[in-house]
């Protein structure tokens, strides 16, 4: 594409990012139906085009595993195992629907039981790494393991049933000291999230326009 | 009693696949994975025929020709994957940037900024009513977060004669920050064993009849 | 009055402090921006995590150790990732200057490819470029999540790190990485806006929110980057004056501040 | 894993206490008129949903006994799945044994896709938003959606699900509609100071704890009980293993000493 054409792109890019950023600012701020009505429209566009981006994954990764199998890459016959998954799987949810009974009893036992057993499995993770975590050097890892250890135990039935109190005891700290940090990394992160939003506004911010000027 | 049922067979074998991760990689957690990975882009694409259908319903049934841009739009997001056309994806994502980031400036000064400094004076409030504990609750919550807000100051308030008093500030804020760590790490390992719970539990009730 | 009736007919009512306060966030990020224009610098403050990463460098040539980065789960996109990869420059071009090995892997391909030329302009740089072969410090072990993590930690077991430093957005998949770096007893630092509770009990050292940016900023010194920070500051700094300035009323038994914020 | 196994096939009966915050949402789902319109939804991954699950599927038994009718609405792809599974665990349909009829009682959307967007898109007017519902029909072909149009006629908000942020964002601080949310313990800590930044209108339960004590208030033991169970014993074992890496550390650390001596 010749250089100028490029030029005005990058110009249009920019044009409707502002566009859109405005509307959806101002209808919120400003007192105006037709300026609530653009906004109102541009937030169901945007849902509709989000519904595209449910196919990308499927594209980028169709791809590299074709390439993987033709290449006799590490691991090609998984790839190819994949695959075939991959276009069983369509074929059968599209003719089913995603509400069907047999659809759900599938995803159920296939991919939710991987992801649930996999994230679970993490506790032995976690148990092995309490054991040469939590060993107490420095005053913060002190803090720590007591944090830690406190909130454990105070959410165990075992000590819950005997001393109702240490359901007290475990909320007070979540709810305050614990609340508090959290609360700060809140702010501040909603403070850096505006920052760059009107860095994107002002035409400043090179990396979330990067996405669109450097394809 | 053991199962008879074969989607009962299909979830255990999930269940030992992931598990195997625990002796390290093998062929077992490989076939997961891929299992995983395969599952996650199908169940993408039927759950996209499917909100196509609905999205774009009005559209065809004539309720609403504007929707004709959108479908454009999206289509031409899809050649964000073709590198050589990939330009022409910049459009719509353009307008996605432009849409997300209008929503998301104005929430995040009304809720995440805004509602929590207000917050922060209410209970400044509360410190002096209520019994002591309640009251040094308040007085925590007050302090820790305007130290932990200090604290992520970089280029401010670190030279001179202010910082000495000042430094002690960030002393603070960092503690508030180590015990939201520790006390969010107590409650993750609650909710993984909860997890590990559930997926042995089926595993041995579903499956073995236990 | 004034503002009522401005509000209602052209401010929808209750929100024109909203829309000062979003007023306010423009016009300091433009004031910091225009400044880090004219060449202006500021000094971050000094980072603890920072300087662990320095001493571990130090540490790395004495046990004759690797040092390992992980760039996290996400893309070039995430500005997180980015950070990270800032940081894995600057320790790469000094370990390739005393001649300690710094190695990494990533879970994106894009990641990979942008480490690779990090290490390459590393050993250049140095004047070492007989040293880099692709492939040799920077590994791939797909695509997923886990994947990546079972992947860093076979690599942490057969290299045996000095330094793990963990810089880029990372959610629970550091838990396998961080406790087998744990295990070969390696030093870890990491910082990261995802799962940081998970990173936290990891690490020895940690970048807690939003120091990872500020760590990059530090390190290359890059004036646009210092100001976006300065820019922040100078809102977090208000937020902080309207905080103490809103207890100070309410101690006063006024309730003036919050009828103002409309909240 | 040993002890994960004794404890999946030997209940051992731990009992505990209610936390104020649980008995006050239940007293506030309890409150809600008959035909009140509850909305379900939020970004959904379904592994994490799991723990929610526990005080959704009691809170549904709750909200089927007293009447009240639900609208799901998943903005999260693996939504849809989440909330039939809980809607087929609470057994408060027809066709489950129920006295729920999906049209009237319940309502599922199909997947909600654009973030904030349709967070906004919904709340500003729920039929253009989304013209049918999961299985195809036009929404105004559905009794219950013809009378629910815009966030006007959303009586209360339940999130089961993980980004929390976006409802209190668009649906409590937008739309001033209260909010109850089962959290993840994960996420507990991550959104709590939004339920002190909007008090008496943010709601939050604390994890398979939450989730048990709603079903112990409900009369109805399931997942959150039994994982609730088996969590006595494990926290003994984690700490047990805190100290014990104390202990060892301590040890190693004198047996270096008396060499160094």
């Amino acid at each position: 594409m010749s250089k100028t054409l490029t030029y005005y792109r990058t110009y249009v890019i920019r044009a409707l990012i502002i566009i859109c950023m405005i509307a959806t600012l101002a209808s919120w701020y400003l007192v105006s139906p037709p300026i609530d009505a653009l906004a109102n429209e541009l937030s169901i566009w945007n849902m509709n085009i989000v519904t595209f981006t449910l196919f990308v994954g499927v594209i980028t990764i169709l791809s590299r595993y074709v390439q993987g199998v033709k290449e006799r890459a590490d691991n090609w016959v998984f790839m190819l195992y994949a695959i075939v998954l991959i276009v069983v799987w369509i074929i059968f949810g599209t003719f089913t629907g995603i509400y069907a009974d047999i659809y759900q009893t599938a995803f159920l036992s296939t991919k939710i039981t991987l992801h649930i057993s996999i994230l679970g499995q993490l506790i032995f993770f976690m148990t092995s790494a309490a054991y040469r975590l939590f060993r107490i050097r420095t005053t913060r890892t002190l803090l720590y393991a007591l944090c830690t250890a406190t909130i454990v135990l105070c959410n165990s039935p075992l000590l819950l049933g005997p001393f109702p109190v240490v359901d007290k005891i475990s909320f007070w700290l979540l709810n305050n000291p614990s609340m508090s940090g959290s609360r700060a990394l809140m702010l501040t992160g909603g403070i850096g999230g505006a920052v760059l939003g009107i860095r994107i506004l002002l035409g400043l911010e090179k990396g979330a326009l990067r996405a669109t000027e450097e394809l | 009693m053991i199962s008879t049922d074969p989607w009962v067979w299909i979830s255990a074998l999930m269940t030992i696949c992931s598990f195997s991760l625990l002796y390290g990689e093998n062929p077992l957690f490989r076939f997961g994975e891929y299992t995983y990975t395969a599952i996650v882009v199908a169940h993408s694409v039927v759950t996209g025929i499917s909100t196509l259908n609905s999205r774009f319903a009005p559209l065809f049934s004539g309720a609403k020709p504007l929707l004709i841009i959108p479908l454009i739009l999206g289509l031409m997001s899809l050649f964000v994957v073709w590198r050589r056309y990939a330009w022409i994806a910049s459009f719509p994502i353009a307008i996605m940037i432009g849409v997300g980031t209008g929503l998301s400036m104005r929430a995040l000064i009304a809720t995440e900024i805004l509602s929590n400094i207000a917050a922060v004076i209410r209970e400044s409030g509360l410190i002096l009513v209520g019994p002591p504990v309640s009251s040094l609750g308040y007085l925590i919550r007050v302090v820790f977060t305007i130290t932990g807000v200090f604290y992520l100051l970089f280029t401010v308030a670190h030279k001179g004669p202010l910082n000495k008093p000042l430094s002690y500030l960030r002393e603070i804020g960092k503690y508030a920050f180590l015990s939201y760590l520790g006390l969010s790490v107590g409650n993750a390992i609650m909710q993984h064993s909860g997890l590990a719970t559930s997926a042995i539990s089926r595993l041995l009730g579903q499956w073995l009849g236990l | 009055m004034l503002t009522s009736a401005f509000t209602g007919q052209i401010i929808v009512s209750g929100k024109l402090f909203q829309l000062l306060t979003a007023l306010t966030v423009g016009i300091l990020t433009y004031i910091a921006y225009h400044y880090g224009k004219q060449g202006r610098t500021w000094e971050i403050r000094q980072l603890d995590a920072l300087e662990a990463i320095y001493d571990g460098i130090g540490r790395a040539a004495e046990t004759g150790r690797p040092i390992l980065m992980l760039p996290g789960i996400s893309n070039l996109g995430n500005p997180q990732t980015l950070a990270g990869l800032t940081l894995f420059g600057e320790i790469s071009q000094r370990s390739a200057e005393i001649g300690v090995e710094a190695i990494a892997s990533a879970s994106s391909t894009a990641v990979i490819t942008a480490t690779e030329a990090i290490v390459r302009g590393a050993y250049t740089a140095a004047g070492k470029p007989e040293l880099y072969a692709p492939g040799k410090y920077v590994r791939w072990f797909g695509g997923d999540q886990f994947a990546y993590a079972v992947g860093s930690a076979g690599q942490i077991m057969s290299t045996k790190p000095s330094v793990i430093l963990y810089a880029g957005y990372f959610l629970f998949d550091v838990i396998v990485s961080g406790d087998m770096g744990s295990r070969v007893g390696a030093v870890q630092i990491g910082g990261t806006l995802g799962s940081m509770e998970m990173i936290s009990m990891m690490c020895d050292h940690i970048f807690i929110g939003e120091e990872l940016y500020a760590a990059s900023a530090a390190i290359t010194q890059d004036k646009m980057s210092m100001a976006t920070i300065a820019g922040q500051d100078w809102v977090k700094l208000s937020a902080v004056g309207l905080m103490v300035l809103g207890i100070l009323v309410k101690m006063a038994g006024s309730d003036a501040i919050l009828n103002l914020m409309g909240m | 894993m040993l002890v994960y196994i004794v404890t999946c096939t030997i209940p051992i009966g731990a009992s505990f206490e209610m936390s104020d915050i649980t008995i006050e949402i239940y007293e506030f789902v309890d409150a809600l008129p008959e035909g009140s319109v509850v909305f379900i939804g939020g970004s959904a991954v379904f592994a994490f949903d799991l723990e929610s699950s526990a005080a959704l599927i009691a809170c549904l038994k709750h909200m089927a006994r007293n009447k009240l009718r639900i609208v799901c609405a998943p903005f999260g792809v693996e939504a849809v799945q989440f909330h039939k599974y809980c809607i087929d665990a609470a057994g408060v349909m027809k066709n489950r044994g129920g006295d729920w009829e999906y049209g009237v009682d319940y309502v599922q959307l199909p997947y909600l896709p654009g973030g904030a967007a349709a967070y906004v898109a919904l709340m500003e007017n729920i039929h253009t938003a989304v013209a049918t519902d999961v299985a195809g029909t036009p929404l105004n072909d559905l009794p219950l959606m013809q009378e629910v149009r815009n966030h006007e006629d959303i009586d209360a908000w339940i999130c089961p699900h993980w980004a929390f942020d976006m409802i209190v964002r668009y649906v409590v601080a937008e739309r001033d509609i209260p909010a109850i949310y089962f959290a993840q313990a994960a996420a507990y800590a991550n959104y709590v100071p939004y339920m002190m930044a909007y008090p008496g209108k943010v709601w939050m339960t604390n994890g398979f704890l939450g989730g048990a004590q709603y079903e112990k208030l409900e009369g109805v033991p399931g997942l959150g009980c039994a994982v609730v169970d088996s969590y006595a014993v494990m926290s003994v074992v984690y700490v047990g293993f805190i100290i014990l890496g104390n202990i060892t550390m301590l040890q190693s650390r004198d047996e270096e000493e008396e060499i160094i001596q």
